[in-house]
């Protein structure tokens, strides 16, 4: 609209007197408009970048954050949100098509389930043995992925599946100048929306007392009678059950096949060790400014060149501050 | 006082962790050739002493001078060791995949540089002091074990040898008999009173048998600042000190 | 004299390594070309460049268990260095080309001429010169690693972090070596390589001659290797490994010595990709994969990490499965690989050859116990520095 | 109700314990003094079970413990109420008490009255984060949790140590009523010499790892016993 008028003024502004004067003021009070929304539109498909990366990282920031586990299988968990997703859509065709606008919410749970579920066993199976040993975590994690990117690979084929959007996701609304599609604003609810109610989870329930209990002392934890195991294996699942949940809503923008995690898995710990580990808040804080910071360099470097910017920004941020922007201080976080 | 003529001078230190002070207001002056004692229940800010002195702590405020003239809080932890401090940590740290003699002679006063490192090769000299120290420290029969496989006293004892290579002007000692025989213990205090006769100790300790068998000056430290400072009968009959450490 | 002089610098194991591979040298291509082919002990061309990889691979692993089995850092991006070397040398290979490539430019690449490209750009100038792609393929990882390492170590960033930003690095070197206007070929690399030195990269000749110049190369690295160990500065960065902070209180500059052997494993890692491009035929921004640089890490661990002969062991080992489990049974090689990975890091955390030193450790203990009461185990096998087990007099 | 028998305990190649015995009766206090850095801790921690003995055993009730970890000694109603308090700083007050109705019984997950009465500053400050107490507001909050697990054994490391005089006295009142009260055994390792002798039913001394005297309160103003104490 803005752009329809610049071009109808221009010819104008190159007129002699009044007419072109006005000309030239209207065209700089619609460029600075134009920035303006050029500006906003940057914001919010930053925060919808920043939403995705939150909500990879989300988990990470539990089993590394908390419990301090170099988790590389993370990606994994994710994936296999994506395609519980899938097969979840799959039953649904088959057996109820009705339902299928429902398909996102029912595969929700049971993406929480199935990766949870993994995640327990990969804990109580596998990390349990190497605890204090975060760079052996590490490579057995790493193992883990391979394995898990294999056995998915086995199952539903190396290429990628078509995983369907309900009807209230597509499509697209506008906003002043702007155009915007609902699958971009869903994301962010629903990044914001997994947030809060993982906040309202570590607060206000008995679990989440006990897994912050194990963080800031473990030790004394364990003598208040907190079986502290299998509060590591839930917390574990926990984590892993939310890269599921994530991987539900990845499956709505991007490729979901076996290799889907693998694209998620720096850019989550980037955002992990960015925020500060041990703090959700930094969390959210580190995703959303790194989503932003990426939006405003694309159009400067070009959107891989940005993102090649923004890694090495972070890395050399971490050589300033090692602990990340939110680092808790002090004996809690030693613990 | 000036910190002029003194080997270590602290003068008002304090630092603070999270809001939690850690020393207080900490003042404390070592002459050139004077070993010292320091007591003081836990967490009373022994170990951060010697963190600032060493350059791993940096105080918010305070002087810290060695020497009379240098000023260790500009200073970090390699140039404070080559400046002549050492330091062996409560808990004995030695490189645990390493014989004895090589972590003396690691330890080694020398040059440090990567360079000299690599095509350093090990002159006579090196290794007749090398082997003296190996006969102070009684482990010259075991100078070719791994220090993994040593006790936990002869740890102990490596880790002084090693400031002892490092021949450095002041030792800081934290707690060298915990854990130890009273064989052990009582070997040790003899050890250092041998070493204190050529350089300055400071040796933190909870073992009372111990420091009165070292027979020095003691300072007891209590909330990160001196509460009494004396002969051991001076400071075991301090009101203060009685309170909060022997038990009232 | 110049074994007297060899064993001085270099341990037993490490000299029959040596002695080894100067033999591979010289045997593999006597078999390849002078052995008949319908002799049983002819090796067939293709092998030869097979072996080949893997020696560079070789390589890589001797430099990454330069810094993480002596010195404790965990790279998880020394894949990059790698391929920064290979790409170096495949740029020269890229302008002996010359105007035998499909649009005949006598000066730029064919990507570049496909991309209409008028002139070359200014970081390709120099590399139509061997000798100077030759100091390049060591420069360029050598400076990027030395600013790197600048950085991380001189803030004392450690552990899990530094594992995490190394693969940052080599991640975002894999993004820019993606993009077509970097001027490295983009996504299809750097290929159709015609000669080296004047000879063809496709002939036998040349393909033994590579393969000997890495065995030589790997000889030469496990030297270098061994006598940085065994030197002070070998047993400092042991000592940084061990207790970091004790070492700093006995004066020495920690960031400095990780700074040293960080770069020079750098180098090396550089050089095992500028020999692995020639031989394989192609360089490409998959070999910046984070994936290929965690492999490298597992092929230490499987071989035993502080050692120096470990590496080579399971760079070689974990290769040839890769190679007969992809052909044979692909769907098969990533649980494999997988599972070494799991099974590596819970049952046999010093590796293969660690393995082989506790029981050489026990058997050394039994020995001791039976001539002497109590005295534990005089274990000091020079290049290996793993800690013998508790003695067993203590129980 | 505890019993300790010839208890030894490592850490690493150092020797902590050397073969220590000692026993807890029900319904009274048992004190063991000693200076610092003779073991007292250590033989607690083997008793919750952070650090396990080398050999020796220990037995609770006729079981022996073994290796049971700590949270199950904490369910079977041994209360650990640790040097320097341990208090979980990042939770409020109210987290903090809460955290002991892991060990609690299904019906009991609630914080019996009497840790309020006993200590009623505890109830004005539930919204506060631990580690913004005072050091005497944590002691209490320490004992106050320990008490949320309804323990019949209450372990206290140096319950005095660098607390106010007159909440002292509100601890030794504390620890006197649970006794008398609610017939909990009590375990107390002190430095503080009158502190002990005003509450112990007996007392152990310790010395470089080893039990060096047993005997009742009044035995604390022996000379032979007092060279132990002192400097």
């Amino acid at each position: 609209m803005a752009a329809k008028r610049l071009v109808s003024l221009t010819p104008l502004a190159t007129v002699q007197g009044p007419v072109g004067e006005a000309a030239s003021t209207a065209i700089a009070s619609i460029n600075s408009e134009l920035e303006l929304w050029n500006g906003i539109q940057n914001i919010i498909y930053g925060l919808s970048l920043g939403s995705v990366l939150l909500l990879a990282a989300i988990g990470l920031a539990i089993t590394f954050g908390v419990m301090g586990v170099i988790n590389m299988a993370h990606g994994e968990m994710v994936m296999i949100g994506a395609y519980t997703t899938f097969v979840v859509q799959q039953i649904i065709r088959v057996s109820a098509p009705g339902l299928f606008d429902y398909s996102l919410l029912i595969a929700l749970p049971a993406a929480f389930l199935v990766s949870g579920a993994i995640g327990v066993v990969i804990e109580r199976g596998i990390i349990r043995f190497l605890y204090g040993r975060p760079l052996e975590t590490l490579l057995a994690t790493w193992g883990i992925s391979l394995v898990l990117q294999q056995a998915t690979r086995s199952w539903f084929g190396a290429s990628n599946v078509q995983v369907g959007s309900p009807s209230w996701m597509s499509g697209s609304f506008d906003v002043g100048m702007l155009t915007l599609t609902w699958s971009r604003l869903w994301i962010i609810v629903f990044a914001l929306a997994v947030f809060a109610t993982l906040q309202l989870v570590l607060k206000k329930t008995m679990l989440g007392l006990r897994m912050r209990a194990v963080t800031q002392n473990r030790r004394m934890a364990s003598s208040m009678g907190i079986r502290t195991p299998w509060v590591d294996a839930l917390t574990f699942g926990l984590g892993s059950g939310i890269a599921g949940i994530a991987g539900v809503a990845l499956s709505q923008i991007d490729n979901v096949s076996p290799n889907l995690g693998q694209g998620y898995i720096i850019d989550s710990f980037m955002v992990v060790v960015f925020g500060g580990v041990g703090n959700l808040w930094g969390t959210l804080v580190g995703a959303m400014s790194l989503g932003i910071a990426n939006k405003f360099l694309e159009p400067f470097a070009g959107a891989v060149l940005g993102k090649i910017f923004v890694l090495v920004l972070i890395i050399l941020f971490i050589q300033k501050r090692p602990r990340g922007l939110f680092a808790l201080k002090g004996r809690a976080i030693e613990a | 006082m000036k910190a002029k003529d003194t080997l270590l001078y602290l003068d008002g230190v304090s630092v603070s962790f999270d809001g939690f002070r850690a020393i207080n207001n900490l003042s404390l002056v070592l002459q050139s050739g004077e070993m010292r004692a320091i007591i003081g229940p836990n967490g009373a800010g022994k170990t951060t002493m010697m963190d600032i002195i060493t350059g791993k702590t940096k105080p918010d405020t305070g002087d810290v001078y060695f020497n009379g003239t240098v000023d260790l809080t500009g200073h970090d932890e390699a140039e404070i060791a080559m400046l002549g401090i050492g330091r062996k940590f409560q808990k004995p740290t030695v490189f645990e995949s390493h014989t004895v003699e090589d972590n003396l002679m690691l330890a080694l006063a020398g040059p440090r540089s990567a360079f000299s490192a690599l095509f350093h090769r090990q002159s006579q000299a090196e290794a007749d002091h090398i082997l003296e120290i190996l006969y102070t420290i009684r482990l010259f029969e075991k100078r070719h074990w791994l220090a993994a496989n040593l006790s936990h006293g002869q740890k102990q004892w490596l880790e002084i040898g090693m400031l002892l290579a490092q021949d450095p002007k002041l030792l800081l000692v934290d707690e060298p008999v915990a854990g130890m025989t009273d064989a052990e213990t009582a070997e040790t205090a003899k050890l250092l009173r041998d070493i204190a006769r050529t350089r300055s100790v400071i040796v933190v300790e909870h073992d009372m048998h111990f420091v009165r068998e070292l027979d020095v000056k003691v300072t007891c430290l209590h909330e990160g600042s001196v509460l009494a400072e004396g002969s051991l009968d001076h400071v075991s009959n301090d009101q203060r000190v009685i309170e909060v450490y022997l038990g009232r | 004299m110049i074994t007297q002089w060899l064993f001085t610098h270099v341990d037993r194991r490490g000299a029959f390594a040596i002695a080894l591979l100067v033999a591979i040298a010289f045997f593999v291509p006597v078999l390849n070309l002078l052995v008949p082919e319908t002799s049983a002990l002819h090796v067939p061309t293709y092998l030869v460049s097979l072996l080949g990889k893997y020696l560079t691979y070789a390589l890589l692993a001797v430099a990454l268990d330069l810094v993480w089995g002596f010195c404790g850092i965990l790279s998880l991006g020394h894949g990059a260095f790698f391929a920064l070397g290979g790409y170096a040398m495949g740029m020269y290979l890229m302008r002996q080309i010359g105007p035998r490539g499909v649009y005949a430019n006598p000066v730029l690449p064919d990507f570049m001429v496909f991309l209409n490209w008028k002139e070359l750009p200014w970081f390709w100038y120099g590399f139509d010169n061997f000798w100077f792609a030759a100091l390049m393929v060591v420069l360029v990882p050598g400076i990027l690693a030395f600013g790197f390492g600048w950085l991380a170590f001189r803030s004392r960033v450690t552990g899990v972090y530094l594992s995490i930003i190394t693969q940052a690095l080599t991640y975002a070197l894999l993004l820019a070596f993606f993009r077509n206007d970097m001027g490295f070929g983009g996504n299809n690399g750097l290929t159709d390589f015609k000669d080296i030195l004047g000879f063809n990269v496709q002939a036998g000749t040349t393909r033994s001659a590579l393969f000997a110049a890495t065995a030589l190369f790997l000889a030469l690295a496990v030297f270098l290797a061994s006598f940085i160990i065994r030197s002070k500065l070998g047993k400092v960065l042991v000592g940084v490994r061990d207790a970091e902070s004790r070492m700093r209180f006995l004066g020495y500059r920690v960031e400095r010595y990780k700074l040293f052997v960080w770069t020079i494993s750098a180098m090396l890692a550089g050089i095992a990709g500028a020999l692995y491009v020639p031989q394989v035929g192609i360089i490409n921004p998959s070999e910046f994969e984070p994936a290929n640089s965690i492999e490298a890490v597992i092929w230490v661990a499987v071989g035993g990490r502080g050692t120096i002969i470990g590496p080579i062991l399971g760079a070689v080992l974990v290769n040839f499965g890769k190679t007969y489990f992809t052909a044979a049974f692909p769907e098969i090689w990533l649980f494999a690989l997988g599972a070494l990975f799991i099974l590596v890091t819970l049952f046999l955390p010093k590796g293969i050859l660690g393995l082989y030193g506790s029981w050489q450790a026990r058997r050394a203990t039994r020995a001791a116990l039976k001539d002497d009461d109590a005295q534990p185990p005089l274990v000091k096998q020079s290049s290996r520095l793993v800690p013998a087990p508790e003695p067993q007099a203590a129980e | 109700m505890l019993t300790v028998e010839n208890a030894s305990l490592h850490y690493g190649a150092a020797q902590a314990l050397r073969g220590v015995s000692l026993e807890v009766k029900p319904k009274s206090i048992t004190c063991v003094l000693g200076r610092n850095g003779v073991g007292k801790t250590s033989m607690l921690r083997a008793i919750v079970g952070q650090h396990p003995l080398s050999s020796g055993s220990i037995s609770f009730d006729g079981t022996v413990l073994g290796k049971k970890p700590p949270y199950d000694r904490a369910r079977a109603g041994i209360a650990f109420v640790p040097q320097g308090r341990e208090i979980f700083p990042l939770l409020t007050v109210r987290e903090n008490l809460a955290t002991g109705f892991a060990a609690a019984k299904r019906g009991n997950r609630n914080v019996p009255p009497e840790v309020f009465e006993l200590f009623p500053v505890l109830k004005t400050m539930l919204g506060r984060r631990g580690g913004d107490l005072s050091g005497g507001q944590q002691q209490q909050l320490a004992i106050g949790r320990a008490l949320v697990t309804r323990p019949r054994l209450l372990v206290l490391d140096e319950p005095t140590e660098g607390i106010q005089p007159s909440i002292i006295k509100d601890i030794g009142r504390a620890i006197r009523f649970l006794r008398d009260q609610t017939g909990l055994a009590i375990l107390l390792v002190e430095q503080y010499l009158d502190f002990c002798r005003e509450l112990a039913d007996h007392v152990y001394i310790m010395d470089r790892g080893e039990i060096v005297h047993s005997g009742d309160a009044a035995s604390l103003d022996k000379p032979e016993v007092r060279k132990f104490l002192t400097v």
